[in-house]
C-alpha cells in the first residue's frame, strides 16, 4: 500500500508513532534527569495523540477513555511524581555518564530492525490501515527494556519501564483499537499503584544506599561469595587400619 | 548289606592305615634327610617314640588359656582325620569318598589352619600372633592355588570326587596332559609351603624369626603338642598321596579283592618313598626363603596352576 | 453473588478492614478468621464445582473448572494455615522490634489483598484480568518484601518489583497479541474476545504466528513470575529477605498461580498451533531450571535462600512435566504442583521457627534443632525429607510419574533429571542434616510455635502419597483431558 | 480386597500390622513407661518376624503364588500385591533376623537412653519399624509404584537409623552418603521400571513380564536395575555409603541391615532380570560374575585392613555380595547359554549364600554389639581376652567367624562349595572366553575365601583372644541373656543350615521352578545325608557326616587321652626369660594384617604415620613412639571424590548468574527474550 494513498488521518497516526519511537532514542541518549522525564511525557502526549485519532479514525468510542487515561497516567500524573521526587531527593540535575553511547543508540537501531523482523509474520493480519506500527509499538517497548538494562539511576529505571507499559499499550491501540474496558482500568490501576511504590521506594532505597544507582545494589550477589564447606561436603571417610 | 558293611569296614582300615602310617612316613623323610646331610640318622620309627612321650606327659597350659585353646587340638586333628578318609589311598570307589569332594578336603584344611591360627592368638604372646599372622597370610595364597590345581583335574576328569577322578585317570591310560603337568608342578608347591617345608617354613627350626607354624603352637605340650604334630604328619602324608595317587595312579586298587588290596598297598608305598626323597633331595638343595618372598613363590604356583587351567581350557577342550 | 465472588470478596474486605486495625494484638486472630472464611468459601464453592462440574459466572467474568478449582481451594487453604504460623511469628517479630505496629498494619493488609490477587488470577475467565491479577500480586508482595527496612531487604524488593515488572510487562505483550489474533478471527467490537473460554473454543482458528509470538512474551513474562531460569533472579533474594509467611505463600502459591496462567495459554497455544512448540520451549526452560537450581542448592549460606531455589528447582520440574505433554507427565505435574505448595509451605513455616529459635538465617548457625525443639527438627527434617521426593511423600509420586512419561517419550532426558535429582538431594541434605543433628549451641532456648500447619500440610502430603482422594484425582484427571486431551487412566 | 486371599497373605498383612503396632507403641510409650516400650515395641516385632516367616515358609513350602489389591494409590493403578515362592523366601530370611534383634533389642537399646549421649527412645522404634514395615511390603510388591514405595522408605528409615546417634559427625556424614546414594540407586531403579513399563503398557509386574523388549532395551532395563540394585546391596564400586553407615548404626540396625536390607538389592536383581525383564541374557551374567568378583575379593582385602570390629564386618557384607552375584553371574550365563539345570545351580547356590550371609552377619554384627554394649569400644586394638569374660557370647560370634569364613560344617562352606561346583560346569559352555573367564572367577572366589578366614581369625583373634587391653574390656561382663538368645538363634540356624544342605535346597525348589522353570531334582536325589548336585558322581558332600565326624573324633580323643592323666597344671606363658609378658606385646590387628598389606599393596591407598615424642634435652630420648596405618579406598579417592569435586566446582561456577547486579539480570531476561523470537520468527 502506497504511503500517499492512506488517509491523512493514518499518516498522521503513522507520524506520531515514529516520533514516539525517536521519542524512545532521544530518552537512551538523555543523560541529564530533567529531560528525560520531560522526553517521557512527550512520548507519552504523542501517544495519547496516536489514540485519540485512532479513536475518531474507527469510531470506537472507548478509545477516547483510554487515551484520556493515557493522557493522565503517562503525560501529568508520572512525570509529575517523578519530577517531585527528583526535587525532592535534590538529583534533578543529575546526570549519568552513560558508557558507549554510540553503541547503545546502534543497539537501539538493531532492535527496531529486529522487531520489524519479527513482526513481519503477523502484521498482514490486522484490519487496520497502519498496522506496521505494530512494530514501532514492539520496538517501543525493546527500547525500553534496554533503557532499563543501560542506566544505572532507579529513576531512569522506572521511566524505561514506563515506557515499555507505553509500547504495550501502543502496540493494543495500534493492532486491536485498545483492550477491553475493564482490562485498561485495571491496567491503570496497577500502573499507577506502582508508580506510587517507585515513589516510595526511591525513598527507601536512598536511606538505605544513599543513592539511587542500582548498580550498587549488590549486598545479595552469590557471585564472589566463597562455597559453604559443610562437614558433609567433601568428607575422607574415616577409613583407617 | 554285606557288601557295604566291607566297604565301610574297608574304608575305615585305610584311614586307621593311613594315620597310622603318616609317622612313618615323616620318619623315613627325617631318615633320608640325614642321610643325605651326612648326619647320623634317627630311626624311621622315631615319631611314634616322640608321640607317645608326649601322650604321657603331664599337661601344663598358660594362665590365661581359654576353652578354645585347648579344643583346637581335637579339632585340627579331626579335621586332618576327616581329609585322611577321604583321600584313596589304596583302593578307588571306597564310600567314605563321597562324604567330601576335593574342594571339602581343602576346607578341610582350611578349618584347621583357622583353629591352629586362632589357637596361636589366644595366650597372648608375640610369637603366637606372629605365628598366626604369618600362617594365614601363607595359607591364603596357596589355597587358590591348590584349588587351581585341583580344578584342573576335576575339569578333566568332570568329577570332584578325588575316588572317581583317580579311577578316571587310571583308566584314561597315558595321556599327556600339558595342563597337568604345570598343575602338578603348582601342587607340589603348595604342598610344600602348606606342610610347613623349606623353603617356605622349617618344621626343625624354633628360631623365633623364622618360625611360620610352630610359632602358633610354641606354647602347646604334652599330648595336645602330640595331636598337632601326627596331624600335620597326617597332613603331609595326604599331600603325597594326593600327588602321587592323582597324578600316577598305577597300581591303585580298583576291587577290593585281597591281591589287588596288596598292590596297591606297595604300590602306594614304592611311591611315597619315592616322593619323599624327592622331596628330601629338594629340601637339601634349597635354603629357607625371606618371609616376604613366600608370596612370590607362591604366586608363582597360582600362575602356573591358572596356566594348568588355561591350557586344559585352550588346547585340550577347545578342539 | 456466587460463592466464587463471595470467596473473593472476603479476602479483599478482610484486606481493607486489616488496613485499619492491623496493628492491634487481634490483628492475628482478624487474619485467621477471614483465612477461615475464605476458605470455607472456597472448599463450598469447590463442592459446587463437585457437583455441577465447570462454572461460569454470570457475567462470564469468572470461570471454575477442574484446573482452577483444586488451585483456588490450595490456595485459600495455604493462606489459612500460613496465617495461622504468621500470627506467633509476625508476634516474636514484634517483641524483637524488626517490626513496627505501623508495618504490621501494613503487613496484615497487603498479605489478605495477596490472596485476593491470587485468587482473582486463578478465578478470573479474563486473560486481561488474569494479567491484573498477576501484577496486583507482584505489587502487593514488594512492600511485604521490604518489610523489615533493611537495606537487603529494600535492594530484594527493588529487584523482585523491578524484574517482575518488566517480566509482566512481557507478559501485556503477549496477550496484546493474544487478543490480536481473537480479534483478527472474530472482527472487531466484540468485548468477549479475551475471554479465555471463547478463546479456547476457537483456539484452532487463531493466526499461529501471532500466538506464537504472543507465546515467547508469555512465557518469559509469566516464565519470569514463575521463576524459571535465567529468569530466576529475583526470587531468591525475595524470599530470604522478606518475613517467612510471606516467603510460605510465594513459593506456595504465587509461582503456582503463574505456571497456572502459563499453562492456561499453552492451552491456547496448542490448539492453534499444532506443534510441540510450546511444549519443547517449556521442557528446554524446566530442564534447566531444574539443573540449575540444584547446583545453586550446594552454595547456600542462608536457609531460606537455600529452600528459595529448591522452589526454583520443582518449578522448573512442574515445568518441565507440561512442557512434555501426555497425560501421564501432565497428571504429575499437576500433582506435583498440589505437593510442592503444599511441602513448601510447611517447610517455610518451619523453618520460620527455626529462624527465630537461632536468631540468625545463616545456615552454619543453626544447630540441634532436634534437640533444642524436636517439634522443629523433626518438622524441618521431615519436610525436607518429603521435598526431596521421597515416599511414601506425594512428591514422590508426581516425580515418579514424572521420570515414567520422560522415560516413555523421551527415554534420554531421563538421565539429566536424574543427575539433577542427585544434585539437588545432595545440595539439600548436607545443609539441613548441620541444621537439624548436631549438638546444638549453649543457650539455645525453645521458641513459641504452632507446628499444626507444618503437620497438617506434611499429613495432607501423605496422604496425597498413599492414596489420591477420588474428587481430587478426578479433578485432575478432568484437567489432564483438558489441557492434553487424553486421560491418564 | 478380593475374598479370596490366601493364607500366607493374611499372614503377610498380620506381619505387617504387628510392625505397625510396634512402631505405634514405641511412639505412644514416650516417657512415661520405658519397659512398656522395650517390650510393647519388640514383642509386637517379634510376631511381626513370626509372622513373616509364617508367610514366606507356608508359600515357600506350599508353592504358592497370590495376589490381592488395595485401593490406594494412584487413580488408575491400586496397590498390587503378591506374595509368591521367592518374595516368600526372602520374607523368611528377613522375618529370621527381625525375630532375633526382637529377642536381641530389648536390652540393647536400654543402653541408648542412658548416659551422658542419652537419645530419645521413641525414633529408633519407629523407624526400626518402619524400616522392617518397608522390607516386607516391599517383597510383596506386585507393581513398580508399590515396590518403589516401600523400597525407599526403607531406605529413608535406614537413613534415620543410622543417624540415630547424631551428635557425631562420623555418623552424620555416613547418613547423608548412604541416602544418598540409595535415592540416587532408587532413581536408577526407576528408569528400568520406566523402561518396562513403557514397553508393558503399565506399571503392574504382571504386565511387566508381558513387555516385549528389544535385546538393547533389556539391557539397559536390566543395566538401570543392576546398578539401582547393586548400590543397594553394596556391590564395588557403589559400595562407598556401606562400610560407612553399617558401623555407626545401632548393632542390631547394622545386623538388619546388613542382613537383610542389602539383600532386598539382591531380591530386586533376581526379581527384575529373572521374573520381569525375562530371557536372561549370558552377556548380564558375564557383567554379574565381574562385577561380583571385584567385590568380593576387594571387600575382602579392604575388611583385612579395618580395625574397627563393624566397619571389618561391613566390608564383608562386599566380599559377600560378591559372592552372591558370582554365583547369580554363572547362573545367568548358563541360562543365557541354555543350559538350564546349571542355571538354577547357580540361583540356588546364590539364594544359599544369600540367606546364610543374613543369618552370621546377621549373628556377628549382633555379636559385635554385644561387645560394644559391654565395652564401648569398636576398635579391635581396644579389645582382647573377652573369650574370658564373655564366654557365651565369644562362642557363638566364633560360630559366625568359622561360617563366614566358610569352613565346614557351617552353612557358609555349602554354599561357596555349591558356587564352586556351578563354577567346574564351564567347560559344558561353547564360548572359550566364558571358558576362561569362569575358573578365573572361581579362583578368585578360593582367594576370597582363605582372604576372609584370615581376616575372621585376626578378627576373633583380636577380640576375644589374648588379653584385655584396656581396662574397660578387662571389666567386662556377659551380656544379658536376652541377647544371647538372639545370637544364639543365628547361631543354630547357621549349624542347621550347614548340615541340612539337602533340605534346604529341596524348599527352595518353587523359586527356581518359577523363576527358571527347573529344579534341581539330582541334589536331593541320594536323601537328606547326601549333597549331590549334579549327580553322585560329579561330586558329593555330606555335611552330618561331617559334623558327626568331628563330633566323634572330638570326644573320642578327649576321652581316650584324658582318661587316666594327671590334672593339667597351669603356668606361665613362654617368655624368652625375660619376665612376664605385658598385652602390649601382643600382635595388634593393624599388626597381624601387615603381610597381607605387603603382599597385595596397591589395592589400598596406605598412609603411615609415626608419631615420635621425645625428651627435650642435649640428648633427645624417645619416651614413645605411635605407629598407625590409614588405608583408603581408591574408589572413595579416584570415583567419588572428583564427581563430588565436579558438582561442587559446578556449583561455584554457576554462581556467576546470581550476581547481585540487577542490570545483569535484566540483560537475562532480554536475551532471553530476544533469543526466542529469533527461534520462533
Amino acid at each position: 500500500m502506497e504511503f500517499a494513498s492512506l488517509s491523512l488521518f493514518n499518516q498522521a497516526i503513522i507520524l506520531f508513532a515514529a516520533l514516539a519511537l525517536f521519542m524512545s532514542f532521544i530518552m537512551l541518549a538523555q543523560a541529564r534527569m530533567m529531560p528525560l522525564i520531560f522526553t517521557f511525557a512527550w512520548q507519552g502526549l504523542l501517544l495519547t495523540m496516536v489514540s485519540v485519532l485512532v479513536a475518531i479514525a474507527s469510531g470506537h468510542p472507548h478509545l477516547h477513555i483510554s487515551a484520556a487515561i493515557t493522557f493522565c497516567l503517562k503525560v501529568v500524573v508520572i512525570p509529575w511524581l517523578l519530577y517531585r521526587l527528583s526535587a525532592k531527593l535534590n538529583m534533578q540535575y543529575d546526570a549519568e555518564a552513560i558508557t558507549h553511547p554510540t553503541l547503545l543508540l546502534l543497539g537501539g537501531v538493531a532492535l527496531v530492525i529486529f522487531s520489524y523482523h519479527v513482526s513481519q509474520s503477523i502484521v498482514h493480519l490486522s484490519g487496520l490501515a497502519t498496522r506496521n506500527t505494530i512494530a514501532v509499538s514492539m520496538a517501543i517497548e525493546l527500547l525500553g527494556m534496554l533503557l532499563m538494562i543501560a542506566r544505572k539511576s532507579a529513576v531512569a529505571q522506572v521511566i524505561g519501564f514506563m515506557s515499555m507499559e507505553s509500547g504495550i499499550f501502543f502496540a493494543a491501540v495500534v493492532s486491536t483499537y485498545g483492550m477491553p474496558l475493564i482490562v485498561e482500568l485495571g491496567l491503570a490501576f496497577d500502573i499507577l499503584v506502582a508508580s506510587i511504590l517507585f515513589g516510595v521506594f526511591f525513598f527507601h532505597l536512598k536511606d538505605s544506599f544513599g543513592s539511587l544507582n542500582v548498580g550498587q545494589f549488590n549486598r545479595l550477589s552469590e557471585a564472589n561469595q566463597p562455597m559453604p564447606s559443610p562437614e558433609a561436603a567433601e568428607p575422607a571417610p574415616g577409613e583407617r587400619s | 548289606m554285606d557288601s557295604q558293611l566291607i566297604d565301610w569296614v574297608l574304608a575305615a582300615a585305610q584311614g586307621l592305615l593311613f594315620i597310622a602310617a603318616a609317622p612313618l612316613l615323616a620318619g623315613w623323610l627325617q631318615r633320608v634327610k640325614c642321610h643325605l646331610q651326612n648326619r647320623g640318622a634317627p630311626s624311621v620309627w622315631q615319631p611314634y617314640r616322640n608321640l607317645s612321650k608326649l601322650m604321657g606327659k603331664r599337661m601344663v597350659l598358660a594362665e590365661n588359656a581359654s576353652w578354645l585353646f585347648r579344643a583346637t587340638p581335637y579339632i585340627v586333628f579331626g579335621a586332618t582325620l576327616l581329609a585322611a578318609a577321604v583321600v584313596p589311598l589304596v583302593a578307588v570307589h571306597l564310600p567314605t569318598a563321597a562324604i567330601a569332594d576335593m574342594i571339602v578336603l581343602v576346607a578341610f584344611f582350611a578349618l584347621a589352619r583357622f583353629f591352629t591360627a586362632l589357637a596361636g592368638l589366644d595366650i597372648g604372646t608375640a610369637f603366637g600372633g606372629m605365628g598366626a599372622s604369618r600362617e594365614m597370610m601363607v595359607g591364603a595364597l596357596a589355597e587358590p592355588a591348590m584349588l587351581m590345581a585341583v580344578f584342573t583335574l576335576s575339569m578333566t576328569a568332570n568329577t570332584t570326587n578325588l575316588s572317581v577322578a583317580t579311577e578316571y585317570l587310571l583308566h584314561a591310560g597315558l595321556v599327556l596332559r600339558p595342563s597337568f603337568l604345570f598343575a602338578l608342578l603348582a601342587l607340589a608347591m603348595v604342598a610344600v609351603a602348606e606342610s610347613s617345608r623349606v623353603p617356605v617354613d622349617n618344621p626343625a627350626t624354633h628360631l623365633e624369626l623364622t618360625m611360620l607354624h610352630e610359632a602358633m603352637i610354641l606354647e602347646y605340650g604334652g599330648r595336645h603338642l602330640a595331636l598337632i604334630e601326627w596331624a600335620s604328619q597326617i597332613k603331609l602324608m595326604i599331600y603325597s598321596v594326593f600327588i602321587v595317587d592323582l597324578y600316577f595312579p598305577l597300581g591303585i586298587a580298583t576291587d577290593f579283592s585281597a591281591a589287588s588290596l596288596a598292590i596297591g598297598v606297595v604300590a602306594v608305598t614304592a611311591k611315597l618313598m619315592l616322593l619323599a626323597v624327592l622331596l628330601v633331595v629338594w629340601e637339601t638343595v634349597l635354603a629357607k626363603m625371606r618371609l616376604f618372598r613366600v608370596p612370590q613363590f607362591l604366586g608363582f604356583a597360582f600362575m602356573l596352576s591358572l596356566l594348568g587351567m588355561l591350557t586344559h581350557v585352550v588346547l585340550e577342550t577347545g578342539i | 453473588m456466587t460463592l466464587l465472588e463471595i470467596t473473593l470478596l472476603i479476602p479483599l474486605l478482610g484486606g481493607l478492614l486489616l488496613a485499619l486495625v492491623g496493628h492491634r494484638p487481634i490483628a492475628g486472630w482478624i487474619n485467621i478468621a477471614v483465612g477461615v472464611m475464605t476458605f470455607g468459601a472456597a472448599l463450598a464453592m469447590a463442592l459446587e464445582v463437585l457437583d455441577h462440574g465447570p462454572q461460569l459466572s454470570p457475567s462470564r467474568m469468572f470461570y471454575i473448572d477442574a484446573f482452577n478449582v483444586y488451585l483456588v481451594v490450595l490456595t485459600a487453604f495455604v493462606g489459612l494455615t500460613t496465617s495461622i504460623f504468621s500470627r506467633p511469628y509476625m508476634r516474636h517479630e514484634v517483641e524483637r522490634g524488626r517490626v513496627t505496629s505501623r508495618r504490621l498494619r501494613l503487613y496484615h493488609a497487603m498479605y489478605q489483598c495477596f490472596l485476593f490477587s491470587m485468587l482473582l488470577a486463578l478465578s478470573t475467565n479474563n486473560l486481561g484480568i488474569l494479567w491484573i491479577g498477576m501484577e496486583l500480586a507482584t505489587l502487593t508482595t514488594v512492600l511485604l518484601v521490604s518489610l523489615y527496612r533493611t537495606p537487603e531487604a529494600i535492594e530484594a524488593a527493588w529487584k523482585y518489583f523491578i524484574l517482575c515488572g518488566v517480566g509482566i510487562a512481557q507478559a501485556l505483550f503477549g496477550t496484546v497479541l493474544i487478543y490480536f489474533a481473537a480479534e483478527t478471527k472474530f472482527g472487531a467490537g466484540r468485548d468477549d474476545t479475551l475471554l479465555w473460554t471463547v478463546l479456547h473454543e476457537s483456539a484452532g482458528g487463531m493466526d499461529p504466528a501471532v500466538i506464537t509470538l504472543a507465546f515467547v512474551f508469555l512465557l518469559v513474562g509469566y516464565g519470569t513470575k514463575v521463576g524459571l531460569v535465567p529468569l530466576h533472579n529475583w526470587l531468591p533474594d525475595a524470599h530470604s529477605e522478606g518475613p517467612t509467611p510471606m516467603s510460605a505463600v510465594l513459593s506456595g502459591l504465587l509461582l503456582n498461580v503463574a505456571l497456572y496462567a502459563l499453562v492456561r495459554v499453552k492451552m491456547l497455544v496448542d490448539g492453534s498451533l499444532h506443534t510441540n512448540l510450546a511444549g519443547n520451549l517449556m521442557m528446554g526452560f524446566g530442564l534447566l531450571s531444574f539443573t540449575v537450581a540444584g547446583l545453586f542448592l550446594h552454595r547456600q549460606h542462608d536457609v531460606k535462600r537455600m529452600f528459595s531455589y529448591s522452589s526454583i528447582e520443582h518449578m522448573g520440574l512442574i515445568t518441565f512435566g507440561f512442557g512434555m505433554g501426555g497425560p501421564l507427565a501432565t497428571f504429575g505435574a499437576l500433582l506435583h504442583m498440589t505437593v510442592h505448595s503444599l511441602t513448601k509451605s510447611a517447610i517455610f513455616i518451619t523453618v520460620g521457627h527455626a529462624c527465630q529459635l537461632a536468631g540468625t538465617q545463616r545456615i552454619t548457625q543453626i544447630r540441634g534443632l532436634i534437640r533444642t525443639q524436636p517439634a522443629i527438627g523433626w518438622g524441618l527434617l521431615l519436610g525436607t525429607v518429603a521435598i526431596a521426593g521421597f515416599p511414601p511423600f506425594g512428591v514422590f509420586i508426581s516425580e515418579f510419574l514424572l521420570l515414567m512419561a520422560t522415560m516413555k517419550t523421551w527415554p534420554w532426558l531421563t538421565i539429566p533429571l536424574l543427575a539433577g535429582f542427585g544434585v539437588a538431594f545432595g545440595g539439600l541434605f548436607r545443609h539441613m542434616q548441620q541444621m537439624v543433628f548436631g549438638e546444638p549451641p549453649p543457650g539455645q532456648k525453645p521458641v513459641e510455635a504452632n507446628m499444626l500447619p507444618v503437620v497438617v500440610h506434611l499429613l495432607l502430603v501423605l496422604w496425597l502419597g498413599l492414596a489420591i482422594p477420588g474428587f481430587l484425582s478426578r479433578w485432575f484427571e478432568q484437567a489432564t483431558v483438558l489441557i492434553t486431551g487424553a486421560s491418564p487412566l | 480386597m478380593s475374598a479370596t486371599i490366601g493364607t500366607p497373605l493374611l499372614l503377610a498383612y498380620g506381619a505387617a500390622v504387628c510392625t505397625l503396632l510396634s512402631g505405634a507403641v514405641s511412639l505412644l510409650a514416650v516417657r512415661r513407661h520405658p519397659d512398656f516400650l522395650h517390650f510393647g515395641s519388640f514383642l509386637f516385632l517379634f510376631c511381626s518376624g513370626a509372622g513373616s516367616i509364617g508367610a514366606g515358609g507356608w508359600t515357600l513350602l506350599a508353592n504358592l503364588t497370590v495376589t490381592d489389591r488395595f485401593q490406594l494409590g494412584l487413580p488408575w493403578l491400586d496397590w498390587h500385591l503378591r506374595i509368591d515362592p521367592l518374595s516368600g523366601f526372602f520374607l523368611v530370611l528377613l522375618g529370621t533376623l527381625v525375630v532375633a534383634i526382637s529377642l536381641y533389642g530389648p536390652s540393647y537399646t536400654r543402653e541408648f537412653g542412658r548416659g551422658k549421649a542419652a537419645q530419645p527412645l521413641p525414633p529408633l522404634g519407629v523407624f526400626t519399624a518402619l524400616f522392617v514395615l518397608g522390607m516386607q511390603m516391599m517383597l510383596v510388591a506386585d507393581d513398580a509404584l508399590v515396590f518403589m514405595i516401600f523400597w525407599e522408605m526403607m531406605s529413608l528409615c535406614g537413613y534415620f537409623l543410622v543417624v540415630y546417634q547424631h551428635q557425631h559427625a562420623a555418623n552424620r556424614h555416613a547418613a547423608f552418603l548412604y541416602l544418598l546414594l540409595a535415592h540416587v540407586g532408587a532413581l536408577v531403579i526407576l528408569l528400568s521400571f520406566g523402561v518396562l513399563a513403557a514397553f508393558g503398557g503399565g506399571l503392574t509386574f504382571d504386565q511387566m513380564r508381558a513387555a516385549k523388549l528389544s535385546p538393547l532395551w533389556a539391557t539397559i532395563a536390566f543395566g538401570c536395575a543392576f546398578a539401582g540394585f547393586g548400590t543397594k546391596s553394596g556391590m564395588v564400586p557403589l559400595h562407598v555409603w556401606l562400610p560407612d553407615a553399617h558401623p555407626v548404626a545401632p548393632s542390631h540396625i547394622s545386623a538388619l541391615m546388613s542382613g537383610a536390607m542389602i539383600k532386598m538389592g539382591i531380591y530386586g536383581i533376581v526379581r527384575l532380570s529373572y521374573d520381569l525383564i525375562g530371557n536372561v541374557r549370558w552377556e548380564w551374567g558375564m557383567v554379574v560374575l565381574i562385577v561380583g568378583t571385584a567385590s568380593s575379593l576387594l571387600g575382602v582385602l579392604y575388611a583385612l585392613m579395618q580395625h574397627d570390629l563393624k566397619r571389618l564386618l561391613a566390608y564383608h557384607s562386599i566380599e559377600n555380595i560378591g559372592i552372591i552375584l558370582m554365583g547369580l553371574g554363572l547362573s545367568m550365563i548358563f541360562i543365557g547359554s541354555g543350559h538350564k539345570m546349571l542355571g538354577t545351580l547357580g540361583l540356588v547356590a546364590a539364594l544359599y549364600h544369600t540367606i546364610n550371609h543374613a543369618l552370621f552377619k546377621g549373628l556377628l554384627f549382633l555379636g559385635a554389639g554385644a561387645v560394644l554394649y559391654r565395652t564401648h569400644a569398636r576398635d579391635l586394638d581396644q579389645m582382647g581376652g573377652l573369650i574370658h569374660r564373655m564366654p557365651i557370647t565369644a562362642f557363638l560370634f566364633l560360630v559366625g567367624c568359622v561360617a563366614i569364613s566358610a569352613l565346614p560344617p557351617f552353612n557358609g562352606f555349602v554354599s561357596e562349595w555349591l558356587t564352586f561346583q556351578t563354577a567346574l560346569q564351564g567347560p559344558a559352555l561353547k564360548d572359550g572366553l566364558l571358558r576362561t573367564m569362569i575358573p578365573i572367577a572361581a579362583a578368585m572366589l578360593a582367594l576370597t575365601g582363605a582372604l576372609a578366614a584370615a581376616c575372621f581369625v585376626k578378627a576373633f583373634g583380636i577380640a576375644f583372644l589374648g588379653q584385655p587391653r584396656t581396662r574397660r574390656v578387662a571389666r567386662a561382663r556377659e551380656v544379658p541373656v536376652g541377647m544371647l538368645a538372639g545370637m544364639g538363634l543365628l547361631a543354630l540356624l547357621c549349624l542347621l543350615l550347614g548340615v541340612l544342605p539337602t533340605t534346604m535346597i529341596e524348599a527352595m525348589a518353587p523359586i527356581t521352578q518359577l523363576l527358571v522353570h527347573d529344579a534341581l531334582p539330582s541334589a536331593t536325589a541320594q536323601g537328606w545325608l547326601w549333597l549331590t548336585p549334579i549327580s553322585p558322581q560329579v561330586a558329593s558332600y555330606s555335611a552330618p557326616f561331617v559334623l558327626v565326624a568331628i563330633i566323634l573324633v572330638f570326644g573320642l580323643g578327649r576321652l581316650i587321652l584324658k582318661r587316666g592323666a594327671e590334672p593339667t597344671r597351669r603356668a606361665d606363658a613362654w617368655d624368652c626369660g625375660f619376665g612376664h609378658l605385658t598385652q602390649r606385646m601382643q600382635y595388634t590387628s593393624t599388626a597381624f594384617s601387615q603381610p597381607i598389606r605387603r603382599v597385595f599393596r596397591g589395592v589400598w591407598k596406605v598412609e603411615e604415620h609415626i608419631e615420635t615424642l621425645a625428651d627435650a634435652g642435649s640428648i633427645p630420648r624417645v619416651t614413645s613412639l605411635h605407629y598407625s596405618v590409614h588405608t583408603h579406598d581408591w574408589a572413595w579417592l579416584k570415583g567419588y571424590l572428583p564427581i563430588g569435586r565436579t558438582v561442587l566446582a559446578a556449583a561455584n561456577r554457576i554462581g556467576f548468574i546470581q550476581t547481585g547486579n540487577i542490570h545483569t539480570y535484566l540483560k537475562f531476561s532480554f536475551v532471553t527474550l530476544l533469543t526466542f523470537l529469533w527461534i520462533v520468527s
